[in-house]
């Protein structure tokens, strides 16, 4: 059977999907009311439209019922688009001959009238079925992928995305702000369950960044702007002046035993506070680079310029000079992985655990600098009156589950709790309680751990912990800290005389997230961490194409977990730049050269200067290249010159006519 | 000798521009009057009504229709226009859009009365005299034509063939529309006579326009010396060239003055007051609301400023809250 | 400054030094006090625990007085400066709420429009009188007088927002401007028992008997209280005290009376003989007794 | 039986933050009025008047404009674009005898699917005491007296 | 020996509406989101006299077993402190999740008798209905009276005390207005038009 070309022939398919959508929007009687749609052909129910047979269905029907137009209602665009334009091109229709209908997350799942819901299904497929008529065959764009890679961030997360994008032959650039790479994770004593000293595993990882020849390290510098799109991003770097030269700076520590201060003065940032360290310093014996750094806050010499300069004298590969200046690099890069971490709760915003007011209440971080061999202690766990504690408590989830300061469980707290506990007992043989709301050891061998505590002899009580004051009730609290508790199992209020408490404070978003976050052009949720594309499918992938997430940026997770999300990120990376050219939605705007006035009102409302003025002409003209197809000049363009493919003028009145004129 | 085409012209709610633009043909119109034969034109021929009646339906070549339909007298002659006619040409911007008197469709008909008969500072009228479209009196019968409580353009009454824009439309234009029809080349049915293309590709001021315009003011051009060779929007003045079909030869441009849209939008827009506005709210220069809102404070009429021409046929057509008054009994 | 005056039902009774003491202080620095007209009890917590709607009626009858005099309302007492501040909050929030308490009003020819800002004596005199101000009244400072300050529950919880909720430092700022060495006191928020002192003895007693004998522990001369209530069970119960718990003796004062020696105000005006700890002998030790 | 009736709502939400936020409202199952349709666009920046004017001529009883926070556009500054067309839009509305608030411009970003919800319940709600609007209705009343003759 | 008591619950014994219905009070609405923390319980002094802690009444409440919560002498032990309230991390406004029970435990007359804060709250109640003020000599007499008429003598020094230091009189206190106040009361408890 011959059809005129432009005669509309429109197929509906209407999802199930599940119970999800059919059990709330009755389907059958949608795709009843959609076959009486002028220009619909075929209108169908299914169970899952996006499963094979729904999607060969619509590949069939195409072919039997010469459809030219597809419209599949279903879930959102934002997941299955994709999908059904794939389907629809397989059957032999250009792709965008295509229009999605989101029947679930908008409809049946945010209502809870069936009547309702079905009325506003019928609806969205008029609507959809109106738009349908007046989309066009368009081509995709296609650009070619800068192969470079830029990481931000040089905890685990980023150190192992850079490695697997090295190892795969990729040049990668690892942009780190603090004068090392290692993170959190270098300031760890062991890592749970299994007790590996995270030094002897990370360590290794960080030589091997420094030395592998396809990475470009930058410490102490920020990506100070992103612009571009999709495999062709353009990044600024500010590097900032660390006062030695790195490629002379051989990490012989000369200049720190010369500097004037012979002492340490400045609380030391990679111990938690608990050591002093120098203006001229390197942050710990393996730090990457090993390259010595100058703090500007607090050298003599940076401040008033009225310094011996010791420190200058002492090295003799004259690497320390004091009048570096901050450089800009700017790169080319085709993605972007994101590994920016995360910080500590402050543990002084919940003043009834007496951080700061107490001796000897500590954070964890500070606990895990103070088991260390290496740390400021050399391991001792010591009492700040020098005793060796008798009892420790260590109270779970401080600053998480909290709606006052943080709401989200910090998932890896319960778990280096416990192994805080382990090492504290081993060190000190003391009682160690562990108060905690519940234990979440949801990992592999991490149950197994928590029995192995018990069995050590750790105290267990499940309450959260209202207060730790040195108010003394009784002759063994006296000059003890006490822990009131209610232990929730056996039903009563407890007072538990402590000499030292470890606050196990959660993980936030870095403080200046938010300003990161705009930089990238990411989203962020409500927390603060950054917002992956999807959940569940694709966790690493963000709302701006080619930027990728790793880590402790995208949410709370262990170290196995990060790797494997760097890993990930890494994979999707290299797909990206691996494949050399990108395809872009061909949602892009474009003049209608002979209805164009040339009155200029677009060429200054784009934000990508993808509109410029021909002189000669007398017209504007849309770079395709530069639009990302916003269709901001489209709705200003007050004689309706522009154009913005996938969401024309029509498509759009066609939709709104399609909601609200009831056929 | 083949007979002569049939053309007539006819006003409804206009100023009598559209049909002044018909004499300024001058010679042309000589020319014009060999070519053709009138069937109507009260003002410048002694034609009746009846006259026109007694003409076989679709007897008429074509006729130039000026002016909105305000009353029922508008109404009975367009339909009847268009019955004897087969080309029905809604001619200027209130046949076109509804024009200047569709801006009466911010007010009720009561309003509107009111203001006239009653309110107007020079209107004696103690008595609360009224005019009504039937009256009797000492046995004598007077009626007048109804005041329709909508304003409409000639499309929204009868399928209109053309339209020829314009307040009024130039005699080139009309000129051209004649000659198209004597020659048998109009365009489609439907189509506007005039370019397609706003007004700013012709305007003698478009070089002077900047890419990087933003408005941090809007002033208005009867408080401020206008340079005469800048672009008015340059100037911080609303100018509706943008949004306004070209093809009148930017006379208002030419005396100094904004375009004020008499030739409507561009066939690609729906609503020209929308995309006007759509183009210039856009470049206001401020991102808080307190502070847009003082530069479009000195937008202090957008009505009248976005729709002088074009309220009747725009989307909204008239204000919402508005009663449908019982008219008199016929 | 000019405030309306809710005294509440202690201070014209067992509170009666607090409302003598507040008056004295509040002269001298320029504030002036307006007793609203026939204000009833704000209901305190034992209205709330028999009935709901009522209790926030009964509350929002002072409201409903005190709003037309378009002055901040100043409520010393603790409980009714929370129950106050609560009611004007509840119906706020809760319209079904409001609606009754607005037909209870209108029963009894009030309304109330919401606009009555309830303002503790504390607040009033760190952050509109000013720390500054008082410094420059004190003729006799409380030098080295150790006080323990004890702000018990209702005022800083859990609706006041000029004072942290646990750990409250505004009255120990105001103390050290009048000369005070203020001793660090974990229990200042802690409950002193409340209403059962009376009601469940056995309790209500140990609760105040842990207050003073932390005080003790921790050098204080005396307890500054800022509720009646606190005062009253500190005060009253010492001699229970000592035969059911511990033999331990500190005198309760109002902060305010402890800012009115500072002025100079003599211990009568300040209705400190009406004790029954006296506080003579310790005032006396740090030479701050006034002839009674 | 005439049905009772329910405010019509149509909604424009920006692909990025609105249009993402009303997906995870519903990935959360959080339970709101039924009278919205939402029109996707990329951008709230792609909001052209005409779409707003003919909304409401095709029976809607309120339009809702969602868009990231100022700040955070994805496409870096169409939000702002959007809000000033839509200070003027309101007040073109007003002038036309539509009440401003049937016409409403919200910043809800990817992550406030709670927003949402609230902000549908709201308009709903406001929109239901305005009453319907039904400009159709009201044309068809007006176009009375040139239909009798047709 | 004490005898043994079966302690198993049955469905039957529980009201299953009972948690909502508490929630529905103003400033309860929070009452569902509890995860058992125990944070109210070590905030309250008086938990430690308690026969239930907080956080357990908390459960029986959202459990629905309401004998046991309104029975329990722990919600005439709050002295609304508000510390709990302060402190829960999830929010509860538990202070008035306890007038609440409290409330509804005088409305069912189910609090153990003799008991003396009930009884008080009941006497201030009258007390205030009547003359718009309280008086503590009058309340505390009335008090004793219903209770234990001999502890009175306990607290005769007490009084004396008082009545030396002027902080105390038997002169009943009263507001000018108390029929007003009266039909105030009576029309905010009013049910009107109201689905009980």
């Amino acid at each position: 059977m011959e059809h005129r070309a432009d005669e509309p022939r429109i197929g509906v398919y209407v999802c199930h999907c599940g119970s999800n959508i059919a059990g709330k929007v009755r389907v059958a009687a949608v795709a009843e009311a959609a076959a009486l749609l002028p220009g619909v052909v075929v209108s169908r129910d299914s169970k899952y439209m996006c499963s094979d047979p729904g999607q060969e269905m619509i590949q069939q029907d195409i072919r039997e019922h010469a459809l030219n137009r597809i419209v599949v209602a279903s879930c959102s665009p934002l997941l299955h688009e994709e999908t059904f334009r794939k389907a629809t091109e397989r059957g032999g229709l250009n792709p965008y001959f295509f229009q999605m209908v989101n029947l679930r997350e908008h409809d049946s799942w945010v209502h809870e009238d069936a009547d309702a819901a079905t009325e506003k299904a019928v609806d969205l497929v008029r609507a959809a079925v109106r738009r349908v008529r007046f989309h066009r065959a368009l081509e995709k764009t296609e650009v070619p992928v800068h192969p470079d890679v830029l990481v931000v961030g040089g905890g685990i997360a980023g150190i192992h995305a850079a490695l697997t994008l090295a190892d795969a032959g990729k040049r990668v650039y690892l942009v780190e702000r603090e004068p090392t790479i290692g993170g959190h994770m270098a300031r760890f004593d062991k890592t749970f369950p299994t007790l590996d000293c995270a030094a002897c595993i990370l360590t290794p990882k960080m030589s091997s960044v420094k030395a592998h020849p396809n990475i470009t390290l930058w410490t102490y510098s920020d990506v100070t702007s992103v612009s571009g799109y999709v495999g062709n991003f353009k990044v600024v770097v500010r590097r900032r002046p660390r006062y030695v030269r790195e490629d002379l700076c051989v990490g012989c520590l000369e200049c720190i035993d010369a500097c004037v201060y012979k002492e340490g003065r400045v609380p030391d940032e990679f111990n938690a506070g608990l050591g002093k360290r120098k203006p001229i310093y390197i942050p710990f014996p393996q730090a990457t680079p090993q390259v010595v750094v100058v703090d500007p806050a607090s050298c003599i010499r940076v401040k008033t310029g009225k310094c011996k300069s010791t420190c200058v004298e002492a090295c003799d590969r004259d690497a320390i000079v004091f009048d570096q200046k901050e450089e800009i690099r700017e790169i080319e890069v085709g993605a972007i992985v994101v590994a920016t971490g995360f910080e500590t709760f402050d543990a002084a915003r919940i003043p009834q655990y007496g951080l700061g007011v107490y001796d000897d209440v500590y954070t964890s971080l500070q606990v895990e600098r103070m088991v260390n061999s290496s740390g400021p202690t050399l391991g001792e766990v010591r009492l700040k009156n020098g005793s060796t504690p008798r009892s420790i408590g260590i109270i779970h989830c401080v600053g998480s589950r909290d709606q006052k300061t943080n709401r989200w469980c910090s998932r890896v707290c319960c778990m280096y709790s416990l192994k805080l506990a382990h090492l504290l007992k081993e060190h000190t043989g003391a009682q160690v309680y562990n108060f905690y709301i519940d234990i979440r050891a949801a990992g592999k061998g991490y149950e197994e751990f928590f029995d192995r505590l018990r069995e050590e002899g750790v105290n267990f009580i499940r309450g959260r912990v209202a207060e730790i004051t040195d108010w003394t009730m009784t002759p063994e609290e006296e000059g003890r800290l006490v822990i009131r508790v209610e232990d929730t199992l056996a039903g009563f209020v407890r007072r538990i005389p402590v000499d030292m408490v470890v606050l196990a404070v959660g993980l936030e978003p870095a403080h200046d997230a938010q300003e990161v976050r705009r930089v990238l052009n990411i989203g962020c949720s409500n927390e603060g961490f950054f917002m992956e594309r999807h959940p569940k499918l694709a966790p690493v992938e963000t709302f701006t194409e080619g930027i990728f997430l790793a880590g402790c940026c995208q949410g709370p997770k262990d170290i196995p977990d990060t790797v494997a999300q760097a890993g990930a990120a890494a994979a999707a990376a290299l797909a990206l730049v691996d494949a050399g050219r990108v395809e872009l939605e061909p949602n892009t705007a474009c003049v209608v050269d002979e209805a164009c006035s040339g009155c200029k009102t677009c060429v200054a409302l784009c934000p990508y200067t993808a509109i410029s003025h021909d002189r000669e002409r007398g017209k504007a003209a849309v770079n395709g290249a530069l639009c990302k197809g916003c269709g901001t000049c489209v709705a200003a363009c007050p004689s309706g010159a522009i154009r913005q493919n996938l969401f024309e003028d029509d498509q759009i009145f066609g939709e709104i006519e399609g909601v609200l004129v009831h056929a | 000798m083949p007979e002569k085409p049939k053309i007539a012209f006819y006003w409804c709610a206009s100023c009598g521009g559209c049909e002044e633009s018909a004499v300024d043909l001058a010679e042309g119109i000589l020319g014009l009057l060999d070519a053709v034969e009138f069937v109507l034109w009260p003002v410048a021929m002694d034609f009746k009504k009846k006259d026109v009646e007694s003409l076989a339906d679709g007897s008429i070549t074509a006729t130039f229709l000026n002016g909105a339909i305000r009353t029922s007298e508008h109404e009975e002659m367009a339909r009847l226009l268009r019955r004897k006619s087969r080309i029905l040409i809604a001619y200027g911007s209130c046949a076109h859009q509804g024009g200047i008197p569709g801006l009466a469709n911010q007010f009720s008909r009561e309003e509107i009365l009111r203001g006239v008969y009653d309110d107007s500072p020079s209107t004696n009228n103690a008595e609360g005299v009224r005019p009504r479209s039937d009256h009797r009196e000492g046995g004598f019968r007077v009626t007048l034509p109804d005041l329709h409580n909508v304003v409409r353009s000639l499309d929204q009454l009868v399928p209109v063939d053309y339209s020829l824009p314009g307040c009024p439309p130039t005699p080139k234009l009309l000129g051209e529309a004649v000659r198209a029809l004597l020659a048998g080349t109009l365009p489609p049915r439907g189509s506007v006579l005039a370019p397609d293309v706003a007004l700013c590709e012709s305007c003698p001021r478009k070089d002077s326009k900047p890419t990087d315009l933003s408005y941090q003011e809007f002033r208005r051009p009867h408080r401020v010396a206008l340079d005469p060779a800048t672009c008015f929007l340059a100037q911080g003045i609303v100018c509706m060239g943008p949004a306004t079909r070209g093809g009148c030869e930017a006379p208002c441009i030419g005396g100094n003055m904004p375009c004020t849209g008499c030739f409507g939008p561009t066939s690609r827009a729906r609503d020209q007051g929308a995309k006007a506005l759509s183009a210039i709210a856009s470049s206001v220069e401020p991102t808080d609301d307190a502070a847009i809102d003082r530069v479009l404070d000195g937008i202090p009429d957008p009505i009248g400023t976005f729709y002088r021409y074009g309220l009747a046929r725009s989307i909204l057509r008239r204000k919402a809250g508005l009663p449908v008054d019982p008219r008199e009994a016929r | 400054m000019r405030y309306a005056y809710y005294p509440g039902c202690s201070l014209k009774g067992t509170g009666k030094a607090y409302e003598e003491s507040l008056l004295s202080v509040f002269r001298t620095l320029g504030v002036e006090l307006h007793e609203i007209e026939d204000w009833n009890c704000c209901g305190a917590t034992s209205y709330s625990s028999v009935h709901n709607s009522a209790a926030f009626a009964l509350a929002a009858r002072n409201l409903a007085l005190a709003e037309p005099l378009r002055m901040d309302l100043v409520a010393p007492c603790a409980a009714c400066y929370l129950v106050l501040e609560k009611t004007k909050r509840y119906i706020r929030n809760h319209p079904h709420l409001d609606e009754r308490v607005r037909r209870g009003l209108q029963a009894a020819g009030l309304r109330y429009e919401g606009n009555v800002r309830v303002r503790h004596p504390l607040d009033v005199l760190v952050n509109d009188v000013g720390l500054d101000a008082v410094r420059a009244k004190v003729k006799r400072p409380l030098d080295g007088l150790a006080v323990a300050p004890y702000y018990g529950c209702q005022v800083v919880r859990p609706y006041s927002t000029f004072d942290h909720q646990t750990y409250p430092v505004l009255m120990d700022r105001l103390l050290e401007a009048a000369g005070a060495k203020v001793v660090r006191y974990p229990l200042k928020t802690k409950c002193c028992g409340g209403s059962l002192t009376g009601t469940q003895p056995d309790v209500g007693v140990r609760l105040a008997w842990f207050l003073i004998r932390e005080a003790k522990k921790r050098g204080a001369d005396v307890i500054a209280t800022l509720c009646p209530l606190c005062h009253f069970n500190l005060d009253s119960y010492q001699d229970k005290i000592a035969r059911t718990c511990e033999k331990v003796s500190v005198p309760t004062v109002y902060f305010t009376q402890l800012l009115g020696l500072a002025f100079g105000h003599s211990e009568k005006s300040l209705g400190l003989h009406r004790n029954i700890v006296s506080a003579h002998a310790a005032l006396a030790s740090r030479s701050l007794a006034t002839a009674g | 039986m005439p049905e009772p009736w329910e405010p019509r709502i149509v909604a424009f939400f920006c692909n990025w933050c609105t249009y993402t936020a009303a997906d995870l409202a519903g990935v959360s199952r959080m339970k709101y009025a039924p009278n919205t349709r939402v029109v996707r666009v990329m951008c709230s920046g792609r909001m052209d008047p005409q779409f707003v004017y003919d909304a409401f001529a095709r029976g809607a009883d309120g339009v809702l404009i969602g868009g990231c926070h100022p700040g955070d556009c994805h496409y870096i500054e169409g939000n702002y674009k959007a809000l000033r067309r839509f200070r003027m839009i309101r007040r073109v509305l007003r002038e036309m005898g539509i009440e401003e608030a049937r016409c409403r411009l919200e910043w809800i970003s990817a992550a406030e699917g709670e927003k949402v919800r609230r902000v549908v319940n709201e308009m709903v709600e406001e929109v239901r005491r305005l009453g319907p609007l039904d400009l159709p209705g009201r044309a068809a009343e007006w176009d009375e007296e040139v239909s009798a003759h047709a | 020996m004490k005898p043994v008591r079966q302690t198993i619950k049955y469905e039957a014994e529980r009201d299953p509406n009972f948690a909502r219905e508490i929630a529905a009070i103003p400033g309860c609405e929070n009452l569902p989101s509890c995860f058992q923390c125990g944070t109210c319980s070590a905030a309250c002094l008086v938990s430690t006299f308690m026969d239930y802690t907080p956080r357990r009444v908390i459960a029986l409440t959202r459990s629905g077993f309401k004998d046991e919560a309104l029975r329990c002498q722990t919600i005439w032990l709050c002295t609304s402190c508000y510390a709990c309230t302060v402190e829960c991390p999830k929010e509860i406004q538990i202070t008035n999740i306890m007038y609440a029970l409290k409330q509804r435990a005088i409305r069912e007359k189910v609090y153990p008798k003799g008991f003396s804060i009930p009884v008080l709250a009941q006497e201030f109640y009258k007390l205030v209905l009547k003359r718009g003020r309280s008086t503590e000599s009058w309340l505390v007499i009335r008090l004793f009276w219903r209770t234990n008429i001999l502890k009175i003598l306990g607290m005769a020094r007490l009084g004396l005390n008082l009545l030396r230091t002027g902080r105390m009189s038997f002169r009943a206190d009263s507001i000018r207005q108390t029929r007003e106040l009266q039909r105030l009361l009576e029309a905010a408890e009013a049910e009107k038009g109201m689905a009980k």
